[in-house]
């Protein structure tokens, strides 16, 4: 088995021990990237789709407006406006923000976060609000305050509506992440351009790292496949 | 002084878009009773038990538990909502509800249905509260489906599963929506002993029911509701035996 | 106002390719989405794994991939045949892949499996009860699927609709790598020839909000007919 | 049978290739490609083509020829059949003003970020040089770099010398430090590896337009010093 | 020759996961027959009905509709299907059914749900299918009520709608799961009387019932199942009167 792979490295100028350590690097970046702002973007939807679901414009307001935004403009606008925006700031090379903003990990991290919690907020604003009436006024009527409906009741039951679009949305961030590499971090895709530009073989290094990505997108595939086999066990016949 | 009624309604009104539903209707109940609610399909008698814990907002009217008046106010569009919504889930908290429609939580099991309320609305030990439920589900008989989902289960069982949730509150004052339409008559007697066991307890039980001889025999007060009027009111021996109104001696004549 | 630098009229011409674009791929991925949804929720084995092999694949791959493969990919191999053919049985067979069709047919494609999934999601949403009534009365499948199945899909379909539909018209800028000049294509041309970064970002950006607006008030607008007597709580 | 012929540019790389705010197109490859094909007698056909799917779009015969500045690599060679150079610039260093360190000590150089456009010569020699003393950033476009070195995510920044005059010197508060270097083999015309017929004419015409003046009188419209190969 | 049975069903088994719900259960009716289905809650009796619409479909056992008999087949994970879908909705189309949950269309208004399936299935001209709905609405006492959508109904209007949806159809074989269950004493003789009216057209009712005043008098056969299997069947006469299983007596002894 080695001598086979060792002997595929030999014949073939692209892949040799450089470049496989630059894509996985890449791959331990976007890995990195995409998990943080997921789940600080989930974090983040939670509160912000049931202010949206609000009846109070004043509370509403503000959220679709953040929502209307973040999604009616492309991500690539986003990340270039924190990254390069917040280096026009004047004076900001010299407080403590420059530490953080210098690198382009956290502007990336941020954009994206912000991004994914927009479209996340709208997936889970949808599912909370075809939760059955009559489910709802039961826990009207066992006394459970708003708060309580929400945690106990509209939220668990949202999850099952939620998760096939949610499923979307966390493989639109895992590709969308690519364009981190416009700002100079080296994410897989980051990697495959390197590549690609030196050795202008487009489809073996894209091809390559969209095997990588693919491999990602089937782990999470997965994960979500057992996620709603979990979530929807309610619908299936008893003792399954 | 004389003991507080646990629940008094005073003349409540309600309108859905322009159709009037209820009419005015009032009652008053004291600790231990049971008031059958009967009358046709349509008169009102969902509506009323509705609107008792605020699930509909009256149109007008008082409702007072406990000697606690439920506060009102208008909001902008003009509508009348409830003022206070910490005294509406106090209140709620102390009624509880059988639906006509069931209305069980699909995401639980029954048994998580039941304890759902008691552990994090009364802050009942959860081991307390499993306790208790299973109580209730052995008293209704479907203890061995205490894992299945809503879903998975026959209409009388999830009948019997709603039934089982709102005795697990043990509340001073329960409402219950035909709580026995969708059973056999074998079990019809039995979830009526287990209420009426309750009300000897000294619980107070609005029923609404199609079963005349429960409402008969059991109850200390029936109404009668007709078109979202009490048509008839009082004890059941008076609305049973000498019922004033025309309407009523045409409903209870046998029809089949 | 504001300073277009004369690249008014090609900005304006990269706008419409891109709506064009946007709404032509749209029809395609609704299509191939409810036909992938419906086959992965079918019984027939051979659908269900077929369009589960669709979405895991081209979820699976990222968008510009997809694009290089499926353009250029596909012309080198129309080209390969086309040699081949020739030496071979000296037909002159030739096609060149025109660029619109394919940005159009592989966007379709992508945001079709991502449809599949919304729809998916949203069948499974429908209360069973409303299916089986439409059985019970004997309605052929396609006739349960149009008028009761679709509409009460819908209302759960909505949300995810439109988030997909969002980033699909943020995804036809990738046309650019196939030679097509969408807007974001002139935006970058004259972001770098006038060395205003940003500049020109500002009218793509109200351009794509301005659709995220219409389109917003258009998905209102379905909502409220597709929640049509439904009681919603609070 | 080359009397149609489809080249390839990826607008705008001022001052080689790029549109006039009219649409029309135009720079010192553009007019050396107008004249190579009056030369070659063929009817020309311009494609504007992205970066991405440049070599892509030739095999896939979208087009015949790329005159793009496309640097000859021996990685790129192995793709693509190049033509003789037929210019070249070297890369140029540049910094904010406040910057004093000597370009050319890899001690002083230490730590130090230096930004480059990717995939060009100048990324090349920046990663095989210096790779282990200094943090490399690469970048799609120059502007995006120049807005990094403003932005002090930078300290300098390395590349095509007229690149750096349009990009860099036209603004202020930037210098350019050390001295030009001539890097790698140059610039060629791209073309698929068996149109071998074709690259021969284009050496010839090439070779003619160099040596005929009409190269020199191109190259002076557009530059001050010689990029001549 | 003998007129065909419209409905036969031989020792229909069902299982979900482990359980099983029905043991054999097998069942010949005539053109005309009324079969009351008894039994206790979650006895088996919806599984049933729902088998003989293959909304389950049964574990093993054939269904005949007029001498045709449902095909199956095995896919490939082993479980039992239908061969034919085609068949499985003509025969649908034959057998209407009011669910135990009603299961009306929540986005049609009363009148869209009635007309669907006749303008839709049956290709009854629209005008002739409104005609014909309006008139079943007035039967079961909700024609004003025909523009609201089923949220917008009482729990005993929706039953009625779901009722007049089913008598639509105009089917030959009718399938009610507790058609009155959420209906008053009054309108509970209604309904059973319009039900006993189409009996005397000849049409073949199966009726899940815990009216054991309906079983008794307007059904031609009674089926009381226990546990997944018929414990008793027969005449009304005999199963009400002389009962053999100590279930039935059980069953039918005063409870309240
Ligand atoms: N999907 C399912 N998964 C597992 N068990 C089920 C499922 N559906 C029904 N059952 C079980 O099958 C049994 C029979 O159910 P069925 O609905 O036929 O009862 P029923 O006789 O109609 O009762 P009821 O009078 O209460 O409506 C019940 O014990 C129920 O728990
Ligand atoms: N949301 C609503 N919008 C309009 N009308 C409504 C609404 N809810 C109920 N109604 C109407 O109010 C009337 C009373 O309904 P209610 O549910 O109280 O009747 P009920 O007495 O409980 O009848 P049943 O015995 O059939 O359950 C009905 O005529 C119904 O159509
Ligand atoms: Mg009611
Ligand atoms: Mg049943």
């Amino acid at each position: 088995m080695p001598e086979f792979i060792a002997e595929l490295l030999n014949h073939n100028d692209i892949f040799n021990a450089t470049t496989l350590m630059h894509y996985w690097d890449g791959l331990v970046t976007t890995v990195q990237l995409v998990f943080l702002s997921l789940v600080i973007g989930l974090l983040m939807a939670l509160p912000l789709a049931i202010l949206r679901t609000v009846k109070n414009p004043l509370v509403s307001g503000p959220v679709w407006l953040y929502t209307y935004l973040f999604r009616g403009t492309p991500l690539l606008i986003q990340l270039y406006i924190i990254y390069y925006g917040v280096a026009q700031i004047p004076g900001i090379q010299d407080t403590f923000w420059w530490t953080i903003f210098r690198e382009p990990f956290y502007p990336a991290l941020l954009a994206f976060t912000l991004n994914t919690a927009a479209y996340t907020t709208e997936i889970i604003r949808g599912a909370i609000v075809a939760t059955p009436n009559g489910e709802i006024e039961a826990a009207k009527a066992f006394g459970m305050n708003w708060a309580m409906r929400m945690r106990r009741i509209i939220l668990p039951n949202a999850a099952r509506r939620a998760v096939q679009a949610y499923s979307n949305e966390v493989i639109f961030m895992l590709h969308a992440s690519a364009i981190a590499s416009v700002v100079t971090i080296v994410d897989l895709t980051g990697a495959a351009r390197d590549i690609y530009s030196r050795f202008y073989a487009p489809f073996d290094a894209f091809i390559f790292v969209a095997l990588l990505y693919m491999m990602l997108t089937f782990i999470l595939v997965f994960v979500f496949r057992k996620l709603e086999n979990h979530l929807l066990k309610h619908q299936r016949p008893a003792g399954s | 002084m004389a003991e507080q009624a646990p629940l008094i309604c005073r003349d409540i009104h309600k309108t859905f878009d322009k159709l009037e539903v209820l009419k005015g209707v009032s009652l008053e109940t004291r600790k231990g009773d049971v008031v059958s609610l009967i009358g046709s399909s349509g008169s009102g008698k969902s509506t009323f038990l509705r609107c008792i814990n605020l699930l509909e907002t009256p149109t007008s009217g008082d409702i007072i538990v406990h000697g606690d008046p439920i506060r009102f106010t208008t909001n902008r569009k003009g509508e009348r909502i409830p003022a206070d919504n910490r005294q509406v889930e106090l209140i709620r908290a102390k009624l509880s509800m059988v639906f006509q429609s069931f209305n069980l939580w699909s995401h639980m099991t029954v048994l998580e249905n039941i304890i759902e309320a008691p552990v994090h609305v009364l802050k009942v030990p959860r081991k307390e509260a499993i306790e208790r439920a299973e109580a209730y589900l052995q008293k209704v008989g479907i203890y061995e489906r205490k894992d299945y989902y809503p879903a998975q289960m026959s209409g009388g069982q999830q009948q019997r599963a709603a039934i089982a949730r709102a005795l697990a509150m043990e509340p001073e004052v329960m409402l219950f929506d035909e709580p026995t339409s969708a059973l056999d008559p074998e079990l019809v007697g039995e979830v009526l002993k287990v209420m009426q066991s309750l009300a000897e307890e000294g619980r107070t039980m609005i029923v609404v029911t199609h079963e005349m001889a429960f409402a008969r025999d059991v109850s200390t007060q029936v109404l009668f509701l007709h078109q979202g009027i009490i048509e008839e009111q009082g004890s059941p021996e008076k609305v049973f035996d000498h019922p004033d109104s025309e309407r009523m001696k045409q409903f209870l004549a046998p029809k089949f | 106002m504001f300073d277009l630098k004369g690249y008014g009229p090609s900005l304006m011409e990269g706008a419409i390719v891109t709506i064009e674009l946007a709404f032509l791929s749209l029809a395609v991925a609704l299509a191939l989405g409810l036909i992938g949804a419906s086959s992965k929720l079918s019984g027939n084995r051979l659908l269900r794994n077929t369009a589960t092999a669709y979405t895991t694949l081209i979820r699976g791959v990222p968008d510009l991939v997809m694009m290089l493969l499926f353009y250029y990919g596909g012309q080198v191999a129309v080209n390969n045949l086309s040699d081949l053919l020739y030496e071979l049985y000296e037909i002159d067979f030739f096609f060149q892949f025109d660029p619109f069709i394919s940005g159009v047919v592989t966007i379709g494609l992508i945001f079709g499996a991502y449809m599949t999934e919304t729809f998916r999601g949203a069948f499974l949403a429908v209360e069973k009860g409303q299916i089986e009534a439409a059985r019970a009365y004997g309605f052929t499948r396609w006739h349960a699927f149009r008028r009761v199945m679709l509409p009460q899909m819908l209302r759960h379909a909505l949300p995810g609709i439109g988030n997909n539909w969002q980033v699909l018209l943020k995804t036809t800028a990738l046309v650019s790598i196939i030679g097509l000049t969408d807007m974001v294509r002139v935006a970058e041309e004259a972001a770098k020839a006038e060395r205003m970064p940003f500049h020109f970002f500002i009218p793509v950006a109200l351009v794509y909000l301005g659709l995220t607006a219409g389109s917003e008030l258009f998905i209102k607008w379905l909502d409220k007919r597709a929640n049509v007597g439904v009681v919603h709580g609070d | 049978d080359w009397k149609d012929i489809r080249i390839a540019f990826d607008v705008p790389y001022e001052p080689f290739e790029y549109k006039t705010p009219d649409g029309e197109l135009t720079g010192f490859e553009v007019e050396l490609a107008e004249a190579m094909c009056e030369e070659l007698k063929a009817k020309c056909e311009f494609v504007i083509q992205s970066w991405d799917g440049m070599i892509p779009g030739l095999l896939a015969r979208k087009f015949d020829l790329i005159m793009s500045s496309m640097s000859i690599t021996p990685e790129r060679a192995e793709r693509v059949l190049f033509s003789e150079p037929y210019y070249n610039t070297p890369g140029g260093w540049f910094a904010r003003n406040d910057f004093n360190t000597d370009v050319t000590d890899k001690a002083a150089m230490k730590g130090k970020v230096v930004g480059v456009q990717r995939g060009t010569t100048m990324d090349t020699y920046v990663t095989e040089e210096l790779s282990g003393v200094v943090t490399v950033k690469r970048y799609t476009t120059a502007d995006d770099m120049v807005l990094d070195l403003e932005g002090q995510r930078l300290d300098v920044v390395f590349v095509d010398y007229p690149v750096g005059e349009q990009t860099v010197m036209s603004k202020e508060g930037f210098k350019e430090v050390g001295t030009p270097v001539k890097l790698g083999e140059g610039v060629g015309v791209a073309m698929r590896k068996r149109d071998k017929d074709l690259a021969g004419k284009v050496n010839a015409a090439l070779k003619k337009l160099k040596n005929d003046g009409t190269y020199d009188a191109i190259m002076k419209k557009y530059f001050t010093y010689d990029i001549k190969m």
